[in-house]
């Protein structure tokens, strides 16, 4: 808003005025306490949005500790609970410590910050504790992603370790190049773009969804398939979940989350495209969350009737996964792109799915959450997806400062951005294979990977972790509850 | 904010000021900045406001599959968690296409919208995305209430069919009617108000939860009662649910998502009264959480000892439902009574609610989640609730702009508002039964409606989707645990 | 803001200007209408936060439940999710009639407030209708606390008792001495401090948490431990809850939750502290966040290791339980201390508990999930734990009018602090010791307290609740039969 300048307004009173200068200087001094309140509210207003966001992100941890619980057998669940519940634990120290750091600590060179190192000289006028707040959620759910590739058959100590390098600097670094405005691929970076467009990744469908997918596609392909997942005959055999209601549970508490995820990465709210209308960032947050809910509701109908055709059955927990898939797609480009567009994202990111699953069994990948098929492949789609349909308005308004900047090929936009993804793809590929693919190797090696045969067939949960995570009948007589419950069934809820 | 007229400033300062005319203009100019933000920043919060509010009712789609899960018996459960979630992506595809554009496309005429098709041109100066995003949460709760009625015995392919016609015309037409500017019914409507008065069902007892429940009674009456619910002798068995767990997680999931439900239904929260003063309808929307509280509390309260009367047992599922009809009470009149009068709503509704029960088993209706009892029961009552206990007061606050307008019979507002519920209560009725009764009548008689007694026995799951829900043992020796568990138990958690 | 005064504007206009005085009120008509929207906005924003934050407390009741399902054995599930309903459900009555007017219903003395009963004259300036739901959704967590310390064996009727007490009397009182600007060991009685810096207890370690685990304290120890918890060698017997899934369904919620449970406690988010700058109350409610989450998530890494150590075991549910520690310290001071406090006040936390723990199991002491020795050994912690960190500079800023007040002992603000919350928690343990001892007591002589042994050996489900929480297998088909049927259609299972 345009300050009030005392100067100018006293000459226009002029000498006739009695006493013009202090006329001028009061009314002005008026006018700046009105905007100096206008933005406190604007910064109360836009922690607010951020803040709430943040605790929705957050929710999707809870999400991915059910989804995971719900898809092994009953006989890892506390393991694998363990490991989400430490993601967000584990996560929080060293994303305070460094990884926060190495993401957003600008000035700095593109590859990696060196600022803010446990939130040293935070708050600062361009990053205030909610901020990180936000970006830790991310930065977990990258490892709460992998953790599904490599559920049931993982030592813990071998989880802890990966777990930590990712969140601290795998995907850190990640996020800088193209998230913080120093970041050498990064669309904010206005002055040297990459192609003259840089990669418009709005909320990750690469940064946090390929990264945590390829990280897994490597830990599950170093340490190979469960025991039995695929038979003598190389028949693949489905190793079922114990609890599809955890799945449904999971799958809902992430579309929850996603919520905060997608729609929140814009960050502030209160930030008006022509100030005084009733068009600005706000209506396109809302789309945000738009594009988002018809993506994954395209995909989930779209896996529907494809597996419906393809295996038989109404599968639930397939639909959950496509569902997810859709919303991993429409990640990058949610923000940039029209709902129609969305529908057509989420109708390609099904078959994306089911084709990598269909790969994956080809090629004995046992992935027992489908989390680098789901995370990786449909990733991979949405920063294509972005490339091409991006629309010139959305890209102008979201990414401002730069007008004319390269949009979606089908939009005509011209390739430029498709160029910038297809980059984005390789690197993330590429840096994930050099970081993740070595440390897995290496523990590999020193045999602290895979568990031993006897303990995946007796279950983690048993050996590793004080017990078997559900006692629904005591020790005694196991039939003594269901004679009772006959006998009580007339009075019961009806 | 009245604007600021330089001329007339002008002619305030009068000749003698050197350039009176500059000086008001520039005066005048800092004003106009000033309230173009002061409207950025009323966009900003009140779509923040009824963003969140659309993912706390979200987040009750959530909360209707756990419910339902754990309310059927467990071979069902992957049919209904699938129903669920196809609410929720159907709803979302078909109220994108159409549904909106039937429930608020105005201007139109008082049966039904015909604008926005896709949501073109949207945003307008009406709706923003985030008013779509509210208004889909909405219907597609209505559909999740008809899938807990005729759960367990339906053919997939006649639940897809409802569902979708359900969600893109029945339900959108309803709304239209008393939520659109434009509804024949609708309190909004002010130059044409039903008896003066129009109908204040203001998050929709009637709109959502009576159309639901109507819808979910013709279902399963047509279909008729699961085998096994009624014995030779005609007496009532109970089919009890799978899980407690998942029932309660599913009601506090629902309570949870209410405070997005009926607070969030004004929409706007920074609309003063009187501006400047602390009360505002800020104020107002937390009454509402208020009242809706209170009536949810005394519901269960008075479950909870009328079951424990009437059945001898504490019963936890029971309460939960008496929990949630308070709430479906209370959803018309939140916004405009007492917080005393919400605890006199809870307590009828719950009685309704166990009346409807006691009939419903009387003529041998089955209802595997008390659907249609409870929503379409607690729903009656709580319209004519509203109209007997709406304050002066809150009903010229909450529908501004025809002041004097009819309000509760009991708070001495006349019975005119009494008249156009019974009204409403009638119309929703016939329309429901108009469509959804014939809808359901003819999917019987093209045998598309109800399982075969063999899938019934067998449980949906085995024979339409892929397995039972649960594996809770390996196929392998199913005592092995209890024995390992046994031996490792002093070093549990202890 | 200041006020637009026409009068001395006209002054400065002086006689010349044509109409001095109409161009002047005119200009300052304009401004008051500008403040007048500023300051409804302010309201909109800060009920937004508040009730939000409200809702996410709420969310906690969930938690609660769930996690209390989990921890309990299948027999008692129905029972212990019943209690957590009603809490809630009893709470929001009892809170509406008389527990907040007893908590926060100044003008009143320093010990129990006397207006808003039934919310009448409600809203007023001081308080709207959603600080009475945040307050309400407080009041009923640390119901959920005690039910998880009597879990198992006592009767509904006697829970139902204790329960309208403790929400409706019992801590509402407490609250009005910590909280309400009148109470005699409130930080906001600015004009008669407590030692000249009254508590600081920002959401609650002991307000809530304390007074809950004590309250369970004494009703676990009146009742005495669950049959089998110690052999006849007088050895614990860790009688496991049924479902591992469903408390760490209960751990997350609550964690969840207590993003509204902590910065929420600011009620306010729209307060600069020195207007226009990006720094307010705004960051100081990140930056609570911020310290809640690094509390917890300390806690949790230091009982995972600590326990592998003692117990040989990863355990999920003791991590769980360390997590929890560590936000019920840090409650207290997660809006005065730094982030890097908030990592030493988890680490310690998680020893608190676990220590706690040994104890209990040497007096054979019996609590199902732990609360007491969780939220009322690491509240304590919490307690002490800010008189020792709280900074200077954030002490003013969330407790401002007061400058120059004590602040934490090791960060040179001297002991007062540390006193009054010393004093703190030796009131908690009195006023609760009072109150909840003598209740649970009476109720135990009355035979009312504790059901019989045939009940708890056949689980309170099946005799008072009407039936077993789970039904997986129908009664009809052999148990087997699904597992066949499984395995002949896996293939085309979902892969």
């Amino acid at each position: 808003m345009e300050t009030c300048s005392p100067d100018q307004l006293a000459q226009f009173f002029g000498a006739n005025a009695t006493n013009a200068t202090a006329a001028a200087s009061y009314i002005c001094g008026r006018f700046t306490a009105v905007s100096a309140s206008l933005s406190d509210t604007s910064y109360a207003v836009d922690s607010t949005y951020l803040l709430f966001s943040a605790y929705l992100v957050f929710s999707m941890q809870l999400g991915f500790a059910m989804l995971c619980a719900g898809s092994v057998r009953a006989k890892n669940t506390m393991n694998i609970m363990l490991t989400n519940v430490l993601d967000a634990a584990t996560g929080g120290l060293f994303y305070y410590l460094f990884g926060f750091a190495f993401a957003f600590g600008s000035p700095s060179n593109g590859f990696i910050g060196r600022h803010f190192f446990g939130l040293k000289s935070v708050p600062s006028p361009l990053f205030d504790y909610s901020y990180f707040l936000y970006q830790w959620a991310f930065a977990i759910a990258a490892a709460g992603i992998t953790s599904g590739s490599i559920a049931e058959r993982t030592q813990f100590v071998a989880y802890l370790i990966y777990s930590s390098f990712l969140t601290g600097f795998v995907y850190p670094v990640v996020s800088h190049w193209f998230w913080s405005s120093d970041g050498w691929a990064s669309a904010a970076n206005t002055d040297n773009l990459l192609f003259g467009s840089g990669v418009i990744d709005f909320a990750g469908s690469g940064v946090v969804h390929m990264v945590g997918g390829i990280a897994g596609l490597y830990g599950a392909l170093i340490e190979g398939p469960r025991i039995g997942r695929f038979d003598h005959g190389g028949r693949a055999v489905a190793l079922r979940g114990h609890s599809a209601s955890l799945v449904v549970l999971g799958t809902f508490l992430l579309w929850f989350g996603w919520y905060g995820f997608n729609p929140g990465s814009f960050v502030k709210i209160l930030a008006p495209y022509t100030t005084g209308s009733y068009y600005g960032q706000w209506s396109a947050v809302g789309r945000t969350a738009v594009t988002t809910t018809l993506a994954g509701c395209t995909a989930a109908l779209t896996t529907l009737f494809g597996k419906r055709i393809l295996s038989g059955h109404w599968n639930v927990t397939d639909v959950c996964n496509g569902l997810l898939g859709g919303f991993a797609a429409i990640t990058a480009g949610c923000s940039v792109v029209e709902p129609w567009a969305a529908v057509i994202c989420g109708f390609v990111a099904a078959w994306v799915l089911i084709g990598c699953n269909k790969l994956a069994e080809k090629v004995k990948y046992d992935d027992p959450l489908e989390a680098a098929q789901l995370h990786g492949g449909c990733g991979a789609w949405g920063i294509i997806f972005t490339a091409l349909f991006a629309t010139k308005k959305y890209v102008e308004e979201v990414y401002p400062g730069k007008p004319g900047r390269p949009h979606g090929l089908f939009m005509g936009g011209g390739g430029r951005l498709l160029a910038a993804h297809l980059i984005q793809i390789l690197v993330i590929i590429g840096w994930v294979s050099a970081t993740m693919g070595p440390l897995f190797y290496g523990l590999h090696k020193l045999k602290l990977l895979r568990i031993s045969a006897e303990d995946e067939m007796a279950g983690m949960d048993l050996t590793r972790h004080g017990g078997f995570a559900y006692v629904y009948h005591d020790e005694d007589d196991p039939h003594k509850h269901g004679v009772q419950m006959r006998r009580i069934e007339p009075s019961g809820s009806s």
